[in-house]
């Protein structure tokens, strides 16, 4: 489907955990064609804020035929606008946009990885492979810098996703970083493996080198970068990406992205 | 009788003033499903050098106050590539679109290889040279900032170029004017202004710029008085010259209402430049408010306007 | 130990590195009771000229995206009256601000006749020197876009003067850099950068500028990158020389993190100007968020930020 | 009393004529001292909208110890922003500013002449001027250009006041302009006069030629330019007013207006 622009009306706002919220809207269209990993720009109502450019935001879930969720946590000014929207309000969406993660990594066993606010592809990927059922083990990792980040995941998450909380200070599930959980589980399962991740540079960084290329036949990352345009016009979202050997490529995070391959990926 | 949108200049018919601006619409072919450009007055290619780069590390691109920042470092697949692979699909999906094509190089002499390339190829209407890109050299001055370089383009290009050659020229002087007549002097058939203005944001978290680059150029609604006054003021110059030629006038354009300051001050044709990422239809509804405001306003030619706002 | 927000810089202990910038405060007695100035860094007073000057006709200034455009004329009350009725005022409320007169002429003759009178007057800790407003002279070309005559002001006062001379710039130059030299050469203590920016504002309706004369000032947020980079770039040349002076930041600073832009960038002291209008404690607000940024951050001392963003 | 600014809540935002609204707020400080013909900046919550710069307002009415009402029609961004806002939002309110209209114009006759949405500080010095009651008569002239802009001043206008509604269409009140309804006022009432007005300058302008110094010994016009600090500091509204003989001074309308001569403002 080539993406739509349109304005349409905030259905419901509401807030989840600290600085983070689920925002709510009815785009029949794009509902029924959204993949996971595809994201949308956000953007505002002429004169209703001061947020100059669009925003990208991964859609979480659809919920309906017709209804969209974004979940999105506060740091600027756009999200802080976004914070403050009521329903009723308008705003622009423009989508879908985007790759998406590979559905099909053959059979095996897949480990989903969100970091903080990366979780919402990760949970909308976590429902399409469980319902596509080919895999023998679906391990969901959700890891937080603390308890009050935490999104209470279980009543979205499919029953057979096996779901592991980290937080970094142990206020809540496991104590310390996602990495440390990936390993628990890749000890466990020798079998070939897709890893899916989204979230900090940091950590998708350090995946990168826990992982054996070897063992994980399929590790796809879902990455950010700032963005204009959405589309692969403005050039302006590149992540640099090693394209056989040592040369680097810019690859539009938009378009050829956002989600691309994390052993190619320069993370450094 | 209905309005007449359409605009004769440069030796062209345009159908109507709004263009894209260089950088902001690709090769016109991302946005095509979703804002053909074949309903504008023009598209204006990203700019292409000699040999295809790479550009600059992220992050290239930031919001600042009614703007944004960017500093691609004029990312593009090279003049080869371009010719061969993007030319024949514009010119094919252009319809009564005009394809202007933006060179640019790294010393006069890429500038006339690439300018007399895409000279001589087929389904290119006219040249826009980018004198002004504030990004690549080193610090904050740049290749169109010297009267003489200039010339020198200019000259070389239409040495063994037979197409409407526009000069876009770059804010960042202490004279546009000295500059838009070296460019006329030296056989430019328009002046494009204005480029992006040299800025910098930077992050107090990390105490360090934002954009890689550290500068970048400054876009958006936040310039667009700088741009209008730059077209007035060329404008006015042009009054002065015997043979004056036409401006197009760039810089924050996102409505009708922008697009009417430009033209009023002096530009016979305008582009739409970072508008298009905040909408992708962005020129489409700069045309059809123009259309409204001369509809609204009795204005039965839209180039009844170039210029009307200087004193009479 | 709390946070140290002093500035020692021209030889002269600031409380903290907020001034209020020329032409956006008055003579600080308007505003007095609703901002007393003497919480600040300090003030710097509407420019002065020899004569009095009633000024432009209005309209004088309007809103443009995210800044607006002025043109006020540099209207004052003249020399005369500053120093009797005005300055004696400012030195009796100034507590521990301080008062830095901002001074301009028509010719380099007038530059030094006032900055000498101002000079030599009780209550002045400092003149900054207006070379670069564009409303006054035909056209854009502004007075400090010419460094014979930035060296002839600034070395004519100097003459004359024993106080700390602050040269403030305007960014309508191609090499603003090479204007900074000169003013150092000339021996400039300080560098104010940025003044406005020359734009242009046209209503639709009536086919004419807004503002009475054409051309104003663009001020406000919109421009902080501009000034932002002309202070980075500045800084940089700065370390390149062998005495290198202090940088006063100004341009869209309405926040803290604003201001923290451009003491990274380079820049000791910050003025607040435009944002003055949109809340009369803007200023203080600035120091404020500043003072919670660096407790938050865990810096120590503000002067420890200054430059920082610069590759190290 | 020194000028206050503060961010207030709306109470209530209602629309009275076409592209004209009422805006209510609670502000008891500058409530208990506010004058005819003095004005408040309002501004936008920083983030809330794309105006930059506050705008002025004349007060309207103060109808109660604490609420104060500004009246006003729609013309480019600022004022659509203030229509679109609703009861709770929250807007910077910087006042009371500027001078006042002369409240003891002597023993006579008034007339207050309000064009289009100039009428605000009209109605709250027919006020002032009814409750102190030294005046023999009272008359109001209110113009607009067509009837769906006429605001309804019945309720809010004292009884003792004569009022005049005028259209330049005639669609109410008497067709044509608020000069000629001045004028004949002026021809059944001989007595000293005071003649106060708001309005668009070609009204003010056109009401200074009609009248006779000799028979009108205070004419005062509140006038309006572009503002920004509003409180004298930037230079930026100034009026020129003749001011003994030819020479022009430009006087500014935020501190020694908005209220001037009307026979020494330069109107041309
Ligand atoms: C493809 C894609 C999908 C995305 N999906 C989501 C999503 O589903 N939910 C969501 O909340 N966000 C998502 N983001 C990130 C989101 O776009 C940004 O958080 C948003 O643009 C921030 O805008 P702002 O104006 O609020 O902050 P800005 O003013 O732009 O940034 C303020 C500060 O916060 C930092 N910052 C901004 N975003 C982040 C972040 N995500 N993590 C850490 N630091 C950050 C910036 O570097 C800056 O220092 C996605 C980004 C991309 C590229
Ligand atoms: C002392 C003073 C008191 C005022 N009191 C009131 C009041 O009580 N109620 C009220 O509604 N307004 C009042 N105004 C005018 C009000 O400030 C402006 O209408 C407002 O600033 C317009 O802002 P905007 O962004 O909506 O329009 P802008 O974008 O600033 O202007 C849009 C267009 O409309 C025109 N325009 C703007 N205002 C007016 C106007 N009042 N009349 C005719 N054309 C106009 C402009 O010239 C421009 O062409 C007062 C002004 C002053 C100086
Ligand atoms: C992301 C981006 C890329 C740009 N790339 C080019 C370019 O390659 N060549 C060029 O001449 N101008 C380039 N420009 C400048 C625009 O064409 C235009 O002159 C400028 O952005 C001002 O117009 P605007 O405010 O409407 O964007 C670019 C601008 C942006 C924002
Ligand atoms: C209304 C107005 C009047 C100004 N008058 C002067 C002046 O008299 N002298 C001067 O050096 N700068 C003057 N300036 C420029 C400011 O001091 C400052 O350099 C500029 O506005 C950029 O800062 P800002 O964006 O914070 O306003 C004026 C600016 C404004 C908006
Ligand atoms: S955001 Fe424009 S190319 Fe990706
Ligand atoms: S609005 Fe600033 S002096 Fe009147």
């Amino acid at each position: 489907m080539k993406p739509v622009f349109k304005w349409v009306r905030v259905l419901q706002i509401s807030g989840l955990a600290e600085r983070t919220y689920i925002l709510r809207f009815e785009e029949p269209e794009s509902a029924a064609v959204i993949q996971p990993g595809q994201f949308c720009m956000i953007s505002p109502l002429p004169g209703s804020s001061n947020v100059f450019l669009p925003r990208p935001f991964s859609y979480y879930r659809v919920i309906s035929r017709s209804v969209i969720e974004i979940l999105f946590r506060t740091f600027g000014r756009a999200t802080r606008w976004m914070a403050n929207l009521a329903p009723g309000d308008e705003i622009g969406v423009f989508g879908p946009l985007g790759n998406t993660f590979n559905l099909a990594p053959g059979p095996g066993n897949a480990i989903l990885v969100g970091g903080g606010i990366g979780i919402p592809p990760i949970v909308m990927l976590a429902e399409r492979l469980s319902a596509l059922g080919r895999l023998k083990r679906l391990d969901l990792v959700y890891g937080e810098s603390t308890a009050s980040r935490v999104i209470y995941l279980a009543p979205v998450l499919p029953a057979s996703v096996r779901c592991h909380l980290t937080t970094e200070d142990g206020s809540a599930g496991q104590r310390g970083l996602v990495t440390a959980a990936v390993e628990s589980i890749l000890k466990e399962c020798r079998d070939p493996l897709a890893v899916y991740t989204c979230g900090p540079k940091s950590m998708m960084g350090a995946l990168s080198r826990i992982l054996d290329p070897e063992q994980v036949t399929l590790f796809e990352t879902s990455c950010e970068e700032n963005m204009a345009c959405g589309m692969g016009i403005c050039q302006g979202c590149v992540i640099p990406v090693r394209t056989g050997g040592d040369s680097v490529r810019y690859l539009r995070c938009c378009a050829e992205g956002p989600v691309f391959n994390g052993f190619e990926v320069q993370w450094a | 009788m209905g309005l007449d949108l359409t605009v004769n200049c440069l030796g062209l018919p345009f159908q109507n003033p709004v263009l894209v601006a260089s950088g902001t619409f690709g090769y016109g072919d991302e946005y095509y499903e979703v804002m053909p450009f074949s309903e504008l007055g023009g598209l204006v290619t990203k700019t292409i050098t000699a040999a295809r780069r790479e550009g600059n590390p992220p992050p290239r691109i930031v919001e600042t106050d009614s703007g944004m920042l960017n500093s691609i470092g004029l990312a593009n697949v090279g003049l080869r590539a371009f010719l061969e692979e993007k030319l024949p699909w514009i010119a094919a999906h252009a319809g009564q679109a005009r394809v202007v094509v933006n060179v640019a190089g790294f010393s006069v002499e890429e500038f006339i290889e690439v300018g007399t390339a895409v000279g001589g190829a087929k389904g290119v209407d006219a040249l826009e040279v980018n004198l002004g890109c504030p990004n690549v050299r080193a610090g904050y001055i740049h290749f169109g900032a010297d009267e003489l370089s200039v010339r020198q383009v200019v000259a070389g290009i239409l040495k063994n170029v037979r197409l409407p050659l526009i000069a876009k020229l770059s804010p960042n002087v202490t004279d546009i004017g000295a500059l838009a007549e070296a460019a006329v002097d030296a056989g430019a058939d328009g002046l494009s202004l204005i480029n992006t203005l040299p800025g910098m944001k930077i992050d107090p978290l990390k105490r360090r710029p934002v954009i890689s680059m550290g500068f970048g150029g400054l876009s958006g609604p936040a310039i667009r008085p700088v741009g209008v006054a730059c077209v007035y003021k060329v404008y006015q110059q042009m009054q002065r010259m015997e043979a004056p030629v036409p401006i197009v006038g760039i810089g924050g354009i996102a409505s009708g209402r922008d697009a009417l300051e430009y033209i009023l001050a002096g530009a016979s044709l305008v582009q739409v430049g970072t508008a298009n990422f905040l909408h992708p239809r962005a020129a489409a509804n700069v045309l059809q408010e123009i259309a409204a405001f001369c509809e609204s306003e009795g204005v039965a030619k839209i180039t009844d306007l170039v210029g009307l706002a200087h004193e009479r």
